[in-house]
C-alpha cells in the first residue's frame, strides 16, 4: 500500500509538520516514507505545501502529483491541488479559510471549521494537530498509537500541557475523520 | 542504529562527520544551507573546524590546504558556487590530493533558481575546470544514499588520491527520508586515517623521522615533466575506470522493450513511471549509474535486450549524459531524450506519457 | 675560524631562479634564517604564490605548497586549520596578494589566522613580463600601462599594510625595505618577530618588504634600489603600524 | 682571520656585494660560472673584517663568512 | 591590404580592434599576455577602453556590464584564468549578452605549465560552467584564422546574443605568421552596431523615446519561467546547430583508408604527417572542425568513405573531442585516439608514426 | 491640496519582496528620491546583487542589471565604461560586498570608478536565512555561528568605510543608518550627495547604511531597530569619512 | 489640510509608521490586504500635521501625505 | 620548396631575431612562412630557439621536427637539435661558442668564428645578421634583395650607421655561406 499526501496552506499554518508528523509516525511504524517540502523564496508570505509519502514499498518518486489525500487549509492549495486528487481520493479541508470548497464529486470530502476548534481546544496553533488526527481518523494511514509516542518523545518533558492539548487536537481530529 | 528521518543535506553531513571528516570550509548557498547549518552546530563538537570563507573560491583553496595535510577535508555549495570552485578543483586534481566536494545542484544557467536541477553533469563529468582531470562523481537518488556516499567518497578520495564529488541536487538535499548512519569512526581510526598519507602530506618532522621536504603542487614548467605526471594520473584513471563502476539495473529483462536511463533524481521518477506501466503489462528497464563518472559504458551497451527498440534517457537537463549513453549504445538502437530544465522537475505521469508514445 | 654567516639549512641547495639582483632572494634569506633561529624547521611549512616567487617550494627546506594564484592565505588557512601543531607562512608578490587575492588576504588578516603573511612589493607582474600591478607608482610605464600609469583613469597604488590595519585581528603589522645593507637589518628583525610571534600562536603577522624587479624594470640591480628608494620608498613609507604584542 | 668566500653554483654576478662591502675587496672574477656569470670573488682576504655586509645583500646566497 | 607578420596574440587584438572591439578588460597571464599588452597599447589610440581588471572573475563580470551595454566587448585568458571566468559565462549566456572570450590554452591541470595545450575542450564546448548553457566557440588553426575569427565572433554574438570563445592555444598565440587584415570599421560604422541591440540593452532615454525598463538578468525564480527562458536560449541554440556548423575537408576521398579528426594546432600537424603518407601512396583524409561546438556530427559520419577502416582522433590532451567523434561515428568503425599532454606537441613524425601503424 | 510625499517615479509600481519593516525598502526610497531629484530618471542605470535585494532590478524604474554574487562593482565598471553618458550605481548587501565581493569593491574604490555604491549592513546574510557575515558582530548568533560569532577564532566585524578610506581616489566615503526618521533624513542628505557627485562625474561614492533584518534576527520591526541602534551602532559608527567635493 | 493615505497594495502591516507618528494617529486597519496584512491606516485625519514622519519611515513607500 | 630552420643560442643572441628577419624577407617574397619562438621561464637566463618555415606551398605544421637548417650559436644548441637535422641539411655553427662542433657526417657544415668576425665589422650584436647573410649565401633560401629592402625598412632612417653595419654584415655572411 502507498498513500501519498499533499498538505498545503499559508506560511504560518505548520503544514510542513503536518507532513512531518506523519512521516516519522510512518516511519516508526517500519514503513517507508518521503517528505519533501516546497522551499525558497516562494514560501516568504506565499503558500507552503510538502508531499509526503507513505508506503509499504520502496518509495520511488517523492514528488506527488496525484494525490490520495489533499489536505488544504486554505482557499488557494484547492485550486493548486485538488484538480489532481485521484479519484476516489481524500480532500480534507479548512472552511475557515476555503470559502469556496471544492466542485469535485468523484471524491471524498471531508471539511471542519478547523481553526474555529482548533481555538476551542486552546490554540490555533494546534490547527496542524487537528488535521493530523482527521487524517488518521479517516485513513488510518499511521496509527494513532505511533503518533502519541512519536509526539510524546518529540515534546519530552519540556512542556507536558502543550503535548495534552496536541493530543487532545488529535483525538477530536480522529472523530472528526471517523465522520 | 535505529533511522532517523533527515534531510539530505543534514545526513549527509552528519555521515561526513561520521566518516572521520574534521574540516569543512564552505559559502551559504541556497539549496544546501542546511548542510553548513548543521556542520557549524556539530564540527565544534568533535573537536572538527567549521569555517565559513569569504566566497567559494576561498573555501576550495581552504580545502586545498587541508587535503595538503592529509587529513578529510570536505567543501559544498550549489551551482554557481560550485563554478567558482572550478579553478581549484583542478588544482587539487593536479595535486593529487583527496577532498570531497558536494554540489547540490540547483537550476540554471546564471543565478537561475533554487529549484531542483541536474544541469551540472557536463561540469561535473567532463572536468569543468581547465586541463585534463578528472573528478570521481557519485550521484545519489535517495538521502540513504546520499549520506551512504559521504564514506564512500572519503574512502575513493584517499584511496586514488583524487577529488570526489556527490551530485546531489535540491530535491536530494531538502527532502526528508529515514537515513540510517554507520557508527562514527573513533578518534584512533581517525588518526590511522591521517597516517595513510604520511608519505607525501604536510606535516611536522617527527623525533626520529626523517627530514622530508614534502611539495603540494600542481606545477612542472617543463612540458615532458609534466606530460609524465599527466599520464601518471591518467593511468590512476584507467584504473578507477576498472574499478568503480557502480550502477543499479531497475527492471532489466530480456522482455524489455525500452531501455532507459536516468540518473539521481530524475530515476526515481522513471521507476514510479516503469512500475506504473508494469501494471498495464509493459516491460522496460532501467539502468541508473549510481557513479557518472566512471561512466558505466559497458552496462549500458549490455542491458539492450533482444527486444529493445530504443533507449530513452531523462534528465533534469538539456541531455547532458546524453552523450555518455550514445557512446555506449555506440548506435545499436536509437537514443532518445526528454527533459526538463530550469529546476522543473518532471511527473512521473510525464515520463509515463513519453515512454507510453513509444510503444 | 667559525662560520658566521653561511647559508642556513633552512634552504635547500637548489639555486634560486631570480634574475641577478632580484631581491626575492633576500626575502627568502631572511624569513629562512628566522626560522632557523627560532628552531622551528621541523614544524614549520609555507604556501609559495604564483608570480615570481612560484618556485619558492623548491627552495625552503621543508614542507611547502603551492597556491592558486592569490589563494595562498585560504590554502595557509586550510593548512593552519588542519595542522594547528605547525607554523605557517606565505610569500607573495603584489599582483598575487593584492589584486587577484584581495578578498583571501583580508578575509585571512580579519579572522586573525595564526599565519605569518611575506609580501614582496615590486611594483610589477615580475613573472608575466612586466605588466602593472596595483601597487604600480603613478605614471610608471609598464607593458599593460604602456603610456605611464594613469591616476584620473585607474587610481593610486594600494597600500596594503594601512589598509590591514583598519583590521581588529591582526596582531602584528609592519612595511620594511630591502634596499641596502642596513635596511636588510632591521626587516630581519621584523621577519624575525612574525615568526617568533608565529610560533608562539599570537596570531596574523604581516610583513611587507619594498623590493624590487631589476629586469621588468630595466635597470641594473644596484641601480634599482636607487630607484626604488627614489620612488617607492616615499609612497610606501616603511614603519611599525601595528605590534599587538610590544611591551608584553 | 676574516674569510668571505662565494660559491659560484649561486653567485649570479649581480654586483650587490660589490657595491656593500665597506672594504672594496671584492670583484667579478674572469671566469664564468655553469650558466655563464663571471661570478663574484674577494680579491684582498686580508683586508676583509668579516662585517658580513657582502652576506647581507647576496641575494642568491651565495656567500659564506667566517672568522 | 599587405600581409603583416604577426603573433596571434597580437593579430587577434588587431582584428578585434577593427571589428568594432571597443573594450577590452582582462588580466595577465602566460601564454596570452602579448593579448593584454597590444590592446593596452591600441585601445586608447581608437578611444576605446582597455582596462586590467583585479582578476579574470572580475574581467568577466566588467564584459558582463559593458555587453549588457550593447557594445562589442571582449576579454581573453589562459586555462587556469579561463576557469575562473565560469561562473560569469553562465551568467552571460542566461542573460543571453554577446562578449567574446579568447582561451589561449596551456598545459594543465593546476598551474600546469604554460606550453600549448588543448586540454580545455571539454570546458569551451559541454559548458564549464553550471547549468544548460552553451558557447559557440571557434577552433582556430592559424594566425590568419585567429585573426579572422574575431569578426566572426563578434557577428555570432551579435546574432544571436550568446558568449563565443575562440579556443586557440599557446602556440597560435606565440607563432608569428602573415596575417591579412580586413579594414577597419568605421566610427559610424561601430554606431551602427550597437543599435542593433537598443531593443534590450542598458541605454539612456533619447528625447522622445518611450521610456524603457530594461533588465540585464539571468534570474527567473520562479521554476516555470525560468523553464521557458531556457527552452527559448536551446530554441536559438537548435538555430545555432543548423546554420553555423564550420569544418574543413582535407584529403578527403572515396581512397581514403583512415579518416583523421583533429582540431586546431594538432589538426596542422596531423596535415603534415599526412602530405608524408601521401608520398608514400597512402590515403588519409581528415576533418578539421573549424566550430568546435555546434559540432560537425554530420560531416565527420559523412567523411567515412567505403575503405575507410578507422577512425583516428589526434588531440593535445587524453581524448576530450574524441567524446563527440564517437557520438558522430556512431559505432559505423572503430574509433582510435592518440594525444600528448602537459603542453607537449606531438611532431609530424609521431603522428605518422601512429598512422602508419594502422596499414 | 498638494502631494508632499509619495512614491516617486523612479521606482516602479512593483511592491518590494521583503519582509515586513526591513528597511531595504527605505533606503530604496532614498536613492529613487535622489535620482528623482537630480533629474536623473533618463541616464540612470543600476547593479542589483545577489541577497535580499536580488530583484532590486525590478523596482527601480530604469534599466538595471543583476550581477553575480559580489560581483555588482565590477559589472558597475563595465557598465560605466561602455556608457560614460550613464549614471551608475550599485545596491549591495554585507555578503555580498564585504564577503565574496571584497576584490571587486577595493578595486572599484581604489580606481576611483565614476560609480556611486550603496552598502546596506545587516549584520547578516538575509536572504539564504541568516547566516554569518562578515560584518556579523561579536559573539552574535546566525544559524553559521550558532555558538556566538567567536572572534578568537574568526576575527571581528569588517568596518568596510574605514577599509576604503586607506586609498586614495574615493572621493565620498559616509555612513549613515536608517534607524529612525532623523537618522533616516540624515542619511538622505549623503545619498543625494552621492547621487550629485555622480552626476557630476567627480568619482567613487560610496554610502554604508547601517540596517536591519527583522528576519533573521528573530525580532520585530520596530525592536529591530533599537537593537541595531545598542548593537550595530557602537561599533558601526555613523560619519563622513571623506568629502573631496567639501567646501568645493 | 494635511492628509496622510497608505496605499493597501504595499503596505506590510509593519508598523514603522505608527511608531513613528509624533500624533500617535495611525493604527492598523481591521482590514486586510490581498498578501492578508492588517494594513495601516489613519483613523484622525484632522490631527495630521503633514510632517512626513510617516512616510519617512515606510519601508514600502506605501503612503502619500498630502498638504 | 619548404624549407624549414632552427636557431639556437643564448637568450641575449638574438636568434629569435634571425628566424624573424628570414620570415619577414619570405614573406615578401610572396612566400608562405612561419615563426614559432620558444617562450616562458625557460627563456630566462637558458637557452632560446626559433622554429622557422619557409614554404611555396601552405605550410602544415610550424613546429619544425627535422630541420633543413639548423643554426647554432652555443653548444648546447648542437647538442639538442643537431641529431635531428635532415640528412643532406646543414648545420651553421657559431666555433667561437661551440668548441665542441658537431660529429656528423651525411650533412653539410658551415662554421665560422662569429663572434670574431661580428666584432671585427663593428659589434657583437650583428652576430645575428652574420648568421642571416651565412644562410643566404648558402641556400638562397630568400634573396639578398628582399633582405635588405625589409631591413631598410625596418631599421628605417633612424640609424642609418647601423643599417650599414646590419648589411655589411649580411654581405660577410654571404660570402661564407658561398664558401
Ligand atoms: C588565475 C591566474 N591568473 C593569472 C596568472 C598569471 N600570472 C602568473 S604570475 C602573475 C603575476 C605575478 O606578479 P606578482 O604577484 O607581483 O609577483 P612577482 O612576479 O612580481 O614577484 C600572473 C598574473 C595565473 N598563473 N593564474
Ligand atoms: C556564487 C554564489 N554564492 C552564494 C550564493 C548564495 N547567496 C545568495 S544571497 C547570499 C548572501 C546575501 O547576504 P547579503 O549580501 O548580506 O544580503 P542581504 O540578503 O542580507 O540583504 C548568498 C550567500 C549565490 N547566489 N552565489
Ligand atoms: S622578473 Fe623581476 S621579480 Fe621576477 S625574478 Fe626577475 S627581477 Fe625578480
Ligand atoms: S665581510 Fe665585510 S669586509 Fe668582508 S668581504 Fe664581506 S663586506 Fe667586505
Ligand atoms: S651579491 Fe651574491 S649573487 Fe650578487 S655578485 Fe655578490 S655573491 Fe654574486
Ligand atoms: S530576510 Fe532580512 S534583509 Fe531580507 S528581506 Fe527579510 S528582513 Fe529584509
Ligand atoms: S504626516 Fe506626520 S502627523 Fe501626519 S500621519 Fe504622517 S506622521 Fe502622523
Ligand atoms: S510603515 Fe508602511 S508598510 Fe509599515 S505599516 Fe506603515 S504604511 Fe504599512
Ligand atoms: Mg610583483
Ligand atoms: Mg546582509
Amino acid at each position: 500500500m502507498t498513500k501519498e499526501l499533499i498538505c498545503a496552506g499559508f506560511g504560518g499554518q505548520g503544514v510542513l509538520t503536518i507532513g512531518r508528523f506523519l512521516a516519522q509516525a510512518g516511519m516508526a511504524e517500519g514503513k517507508n516514507v518521503s517528505w519533501l517540502p516546497s522551499y525558497g523564496p516562494e514560501m516568504r508570505g506565499g503558500t507552503a505545501n510538502v508531499s509526503t509519502v507513505i508506503s509499504d514499498e520502496a518509495i520511488a518518486s517523492p514528488i506527488v502529483s496525484y494525490p490520495d489525500i489533499l489536505v488544504a487549509l486554505n482557499q488557494p492549495s484547492i485550486e493548486k491541488f485538488a484538480p489532481s486528487i485521484r479519484p476516489g481520493g481524500i480532500l480534507i479541508y479548512n472552511t475557515n479559510m476555503c470559502p469556496h470548497g471544492c466542485k469535485r464529486d468523484d471524491i471524498d470530502i471531508i471539511s471542519a471549521p478547523m481553526v474555529d476548534i482548533a481555538k476551542e481546544i486552546g490554540d490555533q496553533m494546534v490547527l496542524n494537530m487537528l488535521a493530523i488526527g482527521i487524517i488518521i481518523g479517516k485513513t488510518e494511514i499511521v496509527s494513532y498509537a505511533a503518533m502519541e509516542k512519536d509526539l510524546t518523545q518529540y515534546m519530552g518533558g519540556r512542556r507536558p500541557e502543550l503535548l495534552e492539548m496536541n493530543l487532545k487536537a488529535i483525538k477530536k481530529g480522529i472523530e472528526i475523520g471517523k465522520g | 542504529m535505529a533511522k532517523i528521518l533527515m534531510k539530505g543535506n543534514e545526513a549527509v553531513a552528519e555521515a561526513a562527520i561520521r566518516a572521520g571528516c574534521r574540516l569543512y570550509f564552505a559559502y551559504p548557498i541556497t539549496p544546501q544551507s542546511e548542510l553548513i547549518e548543521y556542520m557549524a552546530r556539530m564540527m565544534p563538537k568533535v573537536n572538527g573546524t567549521f569555517l565559513q570563507a569569504e566566497s567559494e573560491v576561498s573555501a576550495i583553496n581552504m580545502v586545498y590546504g587541508a587535503a595538503g595535510c592529509g587529513k578529510r577535508v570536505m567543501t559544498s555549495s550549489s551551482s554557481p558556487g560550485v563554478s567558482l570552485k572550478m579553478e581549484g578543483i583542478s588544482y587539487i586534481a593536479g595535486a593529487q590530493l583527496p577532498a570531497v566536494i558536494i554540489n547540490v545542484q540547483r537550476g540554471g544557467p546564471g543565478l537561475g533558481d533554487i529549484q531542483p536541477a541536474q544541469g551540472d553533469y557536463f561540469q561535473a563529468t567532463k572536468g569543468g575546470g581547465h586541463g585534463d582531470y578528472r573528478l570521481i562523481v557519485l550521484a545519489p537518488a535517495s538521502v540513504q544514499e546520499f549520506a551512504d556516499m559521504a564514506s564512500e567518497a572519503f574512502e575513493l578520495a584517499d584511496k586514488y588520491r583524487n577529488p570526489v564529488m556527490i551530485l546531489a541536487d535540491g530535491m536530494l538535499g531538502q527532502m526528508m527520508e529515514p537515513v540510517e548512519f554507520k557508527a562514527p569512526k573513533t578518534d584512533e581510526e581517525i588518526a590511522e586515517l591521517w597516517k595513510q598519507h604520511k608519505d607525501w602530506c604536510i606535516q611536522p618532522n617527527e623525533d626520529g623521522d626523517a627530514k622530508h621536504h614534502h611539495e603540494i603542487n600542481s606545477l612542472e614548467i617543463d612540458p615532458l615533466m609534466l606530460e609524465k605526471h599527466v599520464n601518471k594520473i591518467y593511468a590512476k584513471y584507467a584504473e578507477i575506470e576498472k574499478n568503480e563502476i557502480r550502477y543499479e539495473e531497475y527492471n532489466i529483462s530480456d522482455d524489455n522493450e525500452i531501455l532507459c536511463v536516468a540518473w539521481g533524481t530524475a530515476s526515481r521518477i522513471v521507476k514510479s513511471a516503469i512500475n506504473e506501466l508494469k501494471k498495464a503489462g509493459k516491460s522496460i528497464g532501467l539502468i541508473r549509474p549510481i557513479n557518472v563518472w566512471p561512466y558505466p559504458y559497458e552496462a549500458v551497451a549490455k542491458a539492450i535486450g533482444p527486444k529493445v527498440k530504443q533507449v530513452y534517457v531523462f534528465e533534469l537537463n538539456t541531455g547532458q549524459m546524453l552523450d555518455d549513453v550514445k557512446i555506449g549504445v555506440n548506435g545499436k538502437v536509437p537514443v532518445k531524450f526528454w527533459g526538463k530544465v530550469g529546476g522543473v522537475v518532471f511527473t512521473p505521469a510525464e515520463i509515463q506519457a513519453k515512454l507510453e508514445e513509444c510503444f | 675560524m667559525e662560520i658566521i654567516a653561511t647559508r642556513p639549512e633552512t634552504l635547500t641547495k637548489t639555486p634560486f631562479t631570480y634574475c641577478p639582483g632580484c631581491l626575492h632572494g633576500v626575502a627568502h634569506r631572511l624569513i629562512a634564517e628566522a626560522i632557523q633561529e627560532e628552531g622551528l624547521i621541523n614544524s614549520m611549512c609555507g604556501v609559495a604564490p604564483v608570480g615570481c616567487s612560484v618556485f619558492a617550494y623548491k627552495f625552503f627546506n621543508f614542507d611547502m605548497a603551492e597556491a592558486a594564484h592569490g589563494r595562498a592565505p585560504a590554502v595557509a588557512t586550510g593548512m593552519k586549520r588542519a595542522r594547528p601543531e605547525m607554523h605557517v607562512f606565505t610569500y607573495q608578490g603584489d599582483g598575487d596578494l593584492a589584486a587577484i587575492g584581495t578578498a583571501e588576504i583580508v578575509h585571512a588578516a580579519n579572522r586573525g589566522e595564526k599565519i605569518s603573511v611575506f609580501f614582496v612589493n615590486n611594483a610589477i607582474y615580475g613573472m608575466t613580463g612586466g605588466q602593472m600591478a596595483p601597487t604600480t607608482l603613478p605614471d610608471m610605464k609598464t607593458t599593460t600601462s604602456p603610456y605611464g600609469r594613469n591616476t584620473d583613469d585607474i587610481g593610486f597604488p594600494i597600500r596594503v599594510c594601512e589598509l590591514l590595519d583598519t583590521l581588529v585581528a591582526p596582531y602584528y603589522i609592519e612595511r620594511v625595505s630591502l634596499l641596502s645593507p642596513a635596511e636588510i637589518i632591521k626587516a630581519k628583525k621584523a621577519v624575525s618577530k612574525a615568526i617568533k610571534y608565529n610560533k608562539e600562536g599570537r596570531g596574523f603577522t604581516f610583513i611587507e618588504f619594498v623590493s624590487t624587479c631589476p629586469t621588468n624594470w630595466g635597470v641594473d640591480p644596484v641601480k634599482s634600489r636607487d630607484w626604488a628608494k627614489e620612488n617607492m620608498l616615499p609612497f610606501f613609507k616603511p614603519g611599525l603600524f601595528r605590534d599587538k604584542g610590544e611591551g608584553v | 682571520m676574516p674569510r668571505m668566500t662565494v660559491d659560484p653554483t649561486y653567485c649570479k654576478g649581480c654586483g650587490l656585494c660589490i657595491d656593500a662591502c665597506p672594504r672594496k675587496i671584492i670583484r667579478f672574477s674572469d671566469n664564468i660560472n655553469a650558466k655563464g656569470y663571471h661570478y663574484a670573488e674577494c680579491f684582498d682576504q686580508d683586508k676583509c673584517i668579516a662585517c658580513k655586509m657582502c652576506y647581507i645583500t647576496c641575494p642568491d646566497v651565495a656567500i659564506t663568512v667566517e672568522k
